[in-house]
């Protein structure tokens, strides 16, 4: 038996529920080495700017107990070398892609947004909210206030083709994650992608000094999963109908059942990319078995299981 | 290559990049690393025991370019960067030429078998910092002279990035090319975190904060900005200080298609 | 050589920093089958209530990568029990008592510090910003809003003895830990403890229910320290005169190395207690030995090293 | 007892608890336990070779407590519970008790030491679900005949939760005194992580939430509330319906005091 895997974000299909992550999978090519980028639900991009971007200085990245920290300032082409570059790789060899925005501002976003609407065949758009927002003195996200937070999806949803669901990708460490997730979803967000990186620190303890330059990194990885799967059952709880693709330390195929029992519909494989560079197959495979071990004939049907007395499926 | 370390349920999470020493066609095919340890990961590399298994991503990465004609290199190694340069030593030689090596350590326990170095190389110079083998200070100290006596015509080293500095420097005063292997932390090795960017300059002579598992790890010593090595040059691509032009932006877009 | 491990918290001197983190020592005995308390910096004891406490249903606990969820609902005898039977044991060992509290509301909180503050021999008090206040219709904690956390401490300020300190422990899953951290200073703080354990879930994967009764428990253990450590670091760089007790995965003695570079005085032991029982005495035994092998003399110069340029110590 | 799983940089933090099997003087000292293979911790303990080293504390918690007469004892244990049962029957036997052995498990593979079972105990009774080894069906299927024919005098019981609960309903019936040990998931065993509370009614009539690693695992059977384990009988000691005057509370401060 093989349990039927197709799952919907908002009016986009995927064949199956196991997506990359933004970021943890450069443009889907370095991927492509270990397996066929066609088989797995969609690539997610990493967050793409206007203009190309340089990131951050190294060390850019500290290993932690059972994560990492990173901080790479989201280096990367800009949105046009990805459109005429990127894209098209993607599509001819059977991809679905996720495109994955970062504005400094709700402007930047609309223009990012309307650009990539002249393109064909992009999948969907993830708003990153996890970015500093440039207005605010003391550097905050624009994920930490939620009324920012629905005008850059506002600005996003009304530039990008109407076909195109717009997903907001949220951060753990904000407020309050439900109020967080209402008004993206009253600003007309299709769906809800959780969890960004958390923030924190390491201390390089040869040299006293913190680990990542700058000090502050992102969390990431399996130790950030109660984080990301407690997020996605607190939203799924309040809103049961918006689809969320689940993010945050998935490792194995078990894992993408905890986030789906815990209400999402798609799950992002993210830093676990970087320890095996084929972990997307692998754990769509795992899942695929899991799914019929306890006889389960539709990977939908376990969406919310977590909410539902009783042993769920 | 990278190896994975700890195990299945392992709370350290990232692979440990590591240069392939030789391959050879024993036993169905051997891969050969050689290691010091340092921490955590190589600890419990150090501890596996014959016929363990090891979860291992490889090759990876641009290898040495071999020069077309039977010239004179001298290879320069610092610590564990000497393991690379001895199947590098191999191929040269196949083509011809004439290899000497230069090879530093902090200490004599240090030191990468300084018997193969000897066997393969026409010549073996050893430093160590604390001058417990070979002569006391760094290779630099010996690369002059080594290089005037073997008449080297290219450069090849790996190592710490200091010491790539370095050489790349000796080098440039002797007019001969070099290319170095960087030893950047690296968290996936395959080129999708971006955890390994140091500042190299194009042929287009615009500086990009290129990824040294893919784009590297070997570059020309010239090209490496290695004083801008853990910052971002203001004039690098996307830096804050860069002012790409539309036009600059379409040559780059067109570049990279190519 | 030996370095000078002494610390202080206010006007509390211990003999070193490494200290017991709340609920996780039990009532100081079960741990003295393992190593002589009085050894140890202090015993921080768990959440005391004005009555006992019966807890939250099992199953209480569920392992996470590098951490574990739990949610003990704070069991416990109340206060009265403690401060007959559980105080005058530590006292007559020769350990030194921080007294940590939760209460119901501000009054609540207020009558457990003047009970507190009628024995003698009490060290500090901790007050535990991480309890649902019963005020709020969401079951929000104290912490999640600054007002609310600060009206607790200067409630219990008022009603402790002015020998012995209050310090507020902050949870990391706030809207923003360094308002709250000035809030609580700003209502007389005498320190504060960062942090408490962060909200979340896992979900069983052989029932596909919450793998903790309830659903969210409190995420602890090594896997949240780059969280802690965060924290510690962005409160310290804006209030270097406030003591702090650093927690949240402490495993090793280089994670105290880290904690108190970020700019914590004391750092406290608490779920690696339950894998390692005598895992203070072994974490302050290692982290001597690393100032040894950094050449330090004083513990105290390493406070805040990660701020300095250069290599700190 | 309980043993650290995993190895130093494991991401599994927490101990697994296991009976003691036997303690002999052999090899200077050995200390065995049986386990099931059950998920990751008990899969990387099967990996173990020999001379590895375990962390382990121990012993935890209280005994079975003996009787002082040689008087007939009926040891009912389920799947790895039975563990515990045979150092317990060794100790009954030297005081001169009958020991008769009722053991049940899902099936024939899971069943622990039949042989030795056979060797120690007077008669052994088997039962597995699946009926591939003794009586299909489960212990308190044949424990009542079991208690007749043997004329037990007490009942001892290690395993699952509902399997107790029945062992104790029989006893019950056949008005014999039972001491259970529990099998609650712990994450100390040593008393300070409260994770591994049940329902126990005390002599004084109250019932508290007690840590069956310390005031257990074994308790008299009459005592556990087992039709509220897993959840707090709005009665216990601290419950929300639970109304502790002050004299009660003042009774509890004493008695734990004394
Ligand atoms: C391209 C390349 C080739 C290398 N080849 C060799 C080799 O052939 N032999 C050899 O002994 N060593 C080699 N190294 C260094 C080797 O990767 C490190 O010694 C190893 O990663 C240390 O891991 P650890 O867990 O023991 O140390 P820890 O210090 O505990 O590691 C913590 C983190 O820092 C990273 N890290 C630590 N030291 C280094 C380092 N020097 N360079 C890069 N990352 C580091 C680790 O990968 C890990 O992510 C090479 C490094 C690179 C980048
Ligand atoms: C007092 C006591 C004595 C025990 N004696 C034995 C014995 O002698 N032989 C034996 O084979 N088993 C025994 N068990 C059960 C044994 O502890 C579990 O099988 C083991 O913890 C499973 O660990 P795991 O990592 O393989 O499973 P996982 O399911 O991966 O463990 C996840 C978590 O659940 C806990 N857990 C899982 N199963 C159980 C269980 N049945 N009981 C309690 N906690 C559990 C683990 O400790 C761990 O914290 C005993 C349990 C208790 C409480
Ligand atoms: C190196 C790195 C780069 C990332 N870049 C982005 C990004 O550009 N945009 C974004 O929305 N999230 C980014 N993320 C966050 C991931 O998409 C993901 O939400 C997070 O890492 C949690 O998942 P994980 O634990 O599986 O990695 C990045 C994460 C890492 C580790
Ligand atoms: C089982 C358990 C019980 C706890 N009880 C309390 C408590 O009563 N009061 C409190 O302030 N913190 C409590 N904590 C939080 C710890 O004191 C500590 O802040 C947190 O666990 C992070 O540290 P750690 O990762 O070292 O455990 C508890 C934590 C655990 C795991
Ligand atoms: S190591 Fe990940 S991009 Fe180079
Ligand atoms: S297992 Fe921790 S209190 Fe019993």
């Amino acid at each position: 038996m093989n349990a039927d895997l197709r799952t919907r974000l908002g009016s986009l299909r995927l064949p199956n529920p196991v997506v990359t992550a933004a970021g943890c999978a450069g443009s889907g090519r370095e991927l492509a080495q270990f397996f066929d980028i066609a088989e797995i639900g969609a690539v997610t991009t990493k967050s793409l700017m206007l203009e190309p971007r340089a990131g951050r200085p190294a060390p850019r990245m500290a290993e932690t107990p059972s994560g990492m920290l990173s901080a790479t300032g989201m280096q990367g082409p800009g949105i046009d070398v990805f459109l005429q570059r990127d894209l098209p790789w993607l599509l001819s060899r059977g991809g679905r892609a996720i495109v994955s925005l970062a504005g400094s501002g709700a402007g930047e976003f609309g223009e990012l947004a309307r650009r990539v609407s002249e393109a064909e065949g992009v999948g969907a758009i993830e708003v990153n909210l996890s970015c500093p927002n440039p207005a605010d003195p003391s550097g905050r996200h624009f994920a930490d206030d939620a009324a920012q937070a629905a005008a850059v999806v506002q600005t996003v949803r009304s530039h990008a083709r109407s076909d195109v669901p717009v997903l907001a990708k949220l951060a753990a460490d904000v407020p309050d994650v439900v109020e967080l997730a209402g008004a993206c979803v009253a600003a007309r967000a299709d769906g809800l992608t959780m969890v960004n990186t958390l923030r924190g620190m390491s201390v390089d303890t040869r040299t006293l000094r913190p680990a990542v330059a700058g000090g502050m990194g992102g969390l990431s990885g399996p130790a950030i999963r109660p984080l990301a799967v407690g997020c996605v059952y607190r939203v799924h709880e309040v809103f049961p109908e918006v689809p969320i693709i689940g993010t945050g330390g998935v490792r194995t195929g078990t894992d993408v059942l905890e986030f789906m029992a815990a209400g999402a519909s798609a799950v992002a494989v993210g830093t676990v990319n970087f320890a095996d560079p084929s972990a997307c197959v692998r754990v769509l495979r795992e899942f695929t078995e899991a799914l019929d071990a306890r006889g389960v004939s539709r990977a939908s049907d376990v969406v919310g299981a977590a909410h539902r007395p009783g042993t769920g499926v | 290559m990278s190896v994975a370390v700890g195990g299945d349920h392992s709370s350290t999470l990232l692979r440990r990049p590591f240069a392939v020493h030789d391959v050879k066609p024993d036993y169905g095919g051997t891969v050969e690393f050689l290691f010091a340890v340092r921490g955590s990961g190589t600890a419990w590399l150090a501890e596996r025991r014959s016929r363990d298994l090891l979860d291992v991503v490889g090759p990876l990465g641009r290898p040495f370019p071999l020069p077309r004609d039977p010239v004179n290199c001298v290879l320069v190694g610092g610590g564990s960067g000497s393991a690379p340069l001895f199947p590098l030593a191999q191929s040269l030689r196949r083509r011809g030429c004439r290899v000497d090596f230069v090879l530093g350590a902090t200490s004599a326990d240090r030191v990468f078998s300084a018997i193969t170095a000897r066997r393969i190389a026409e010549t073996a110079a050893f430093t160590t910092d604390d001058g417990s083998f070979g002569t006391r200070g760094r290779v630099c100290d010996v690369l002059g002279r080594v290089i005037e006596e073997a008449r080297s015509d290219a450069v090849y080293a790996c190592g710490p990035m200091p010491m790539l500095r370095a050489v790349t420097a000796v080098a440039g005063s002797h007019g001969l090319p070099v290319q170095v292997a960087v030893e950047e932390a690296m968290a996936c090795g395959v080129g999708i975190c971006m955890s390994c960017v140091i500042p190299v300059v194009g042929e287009d002579g615009i500086t990009r904060m290129v990824r040294s598992c893919v784009d590297g790890p070997v570059f020309r010593g010239e090209h490496v900005r290695f004083d801008d090595v853990g910052t971002i040059p203001f004039d690098a691509l996307g830096a804050p200080g860069w002012k790409g032009s539309s036009a600059a932006r379409a040559a780059e877009s067109a570049r990279d298609i190519a």
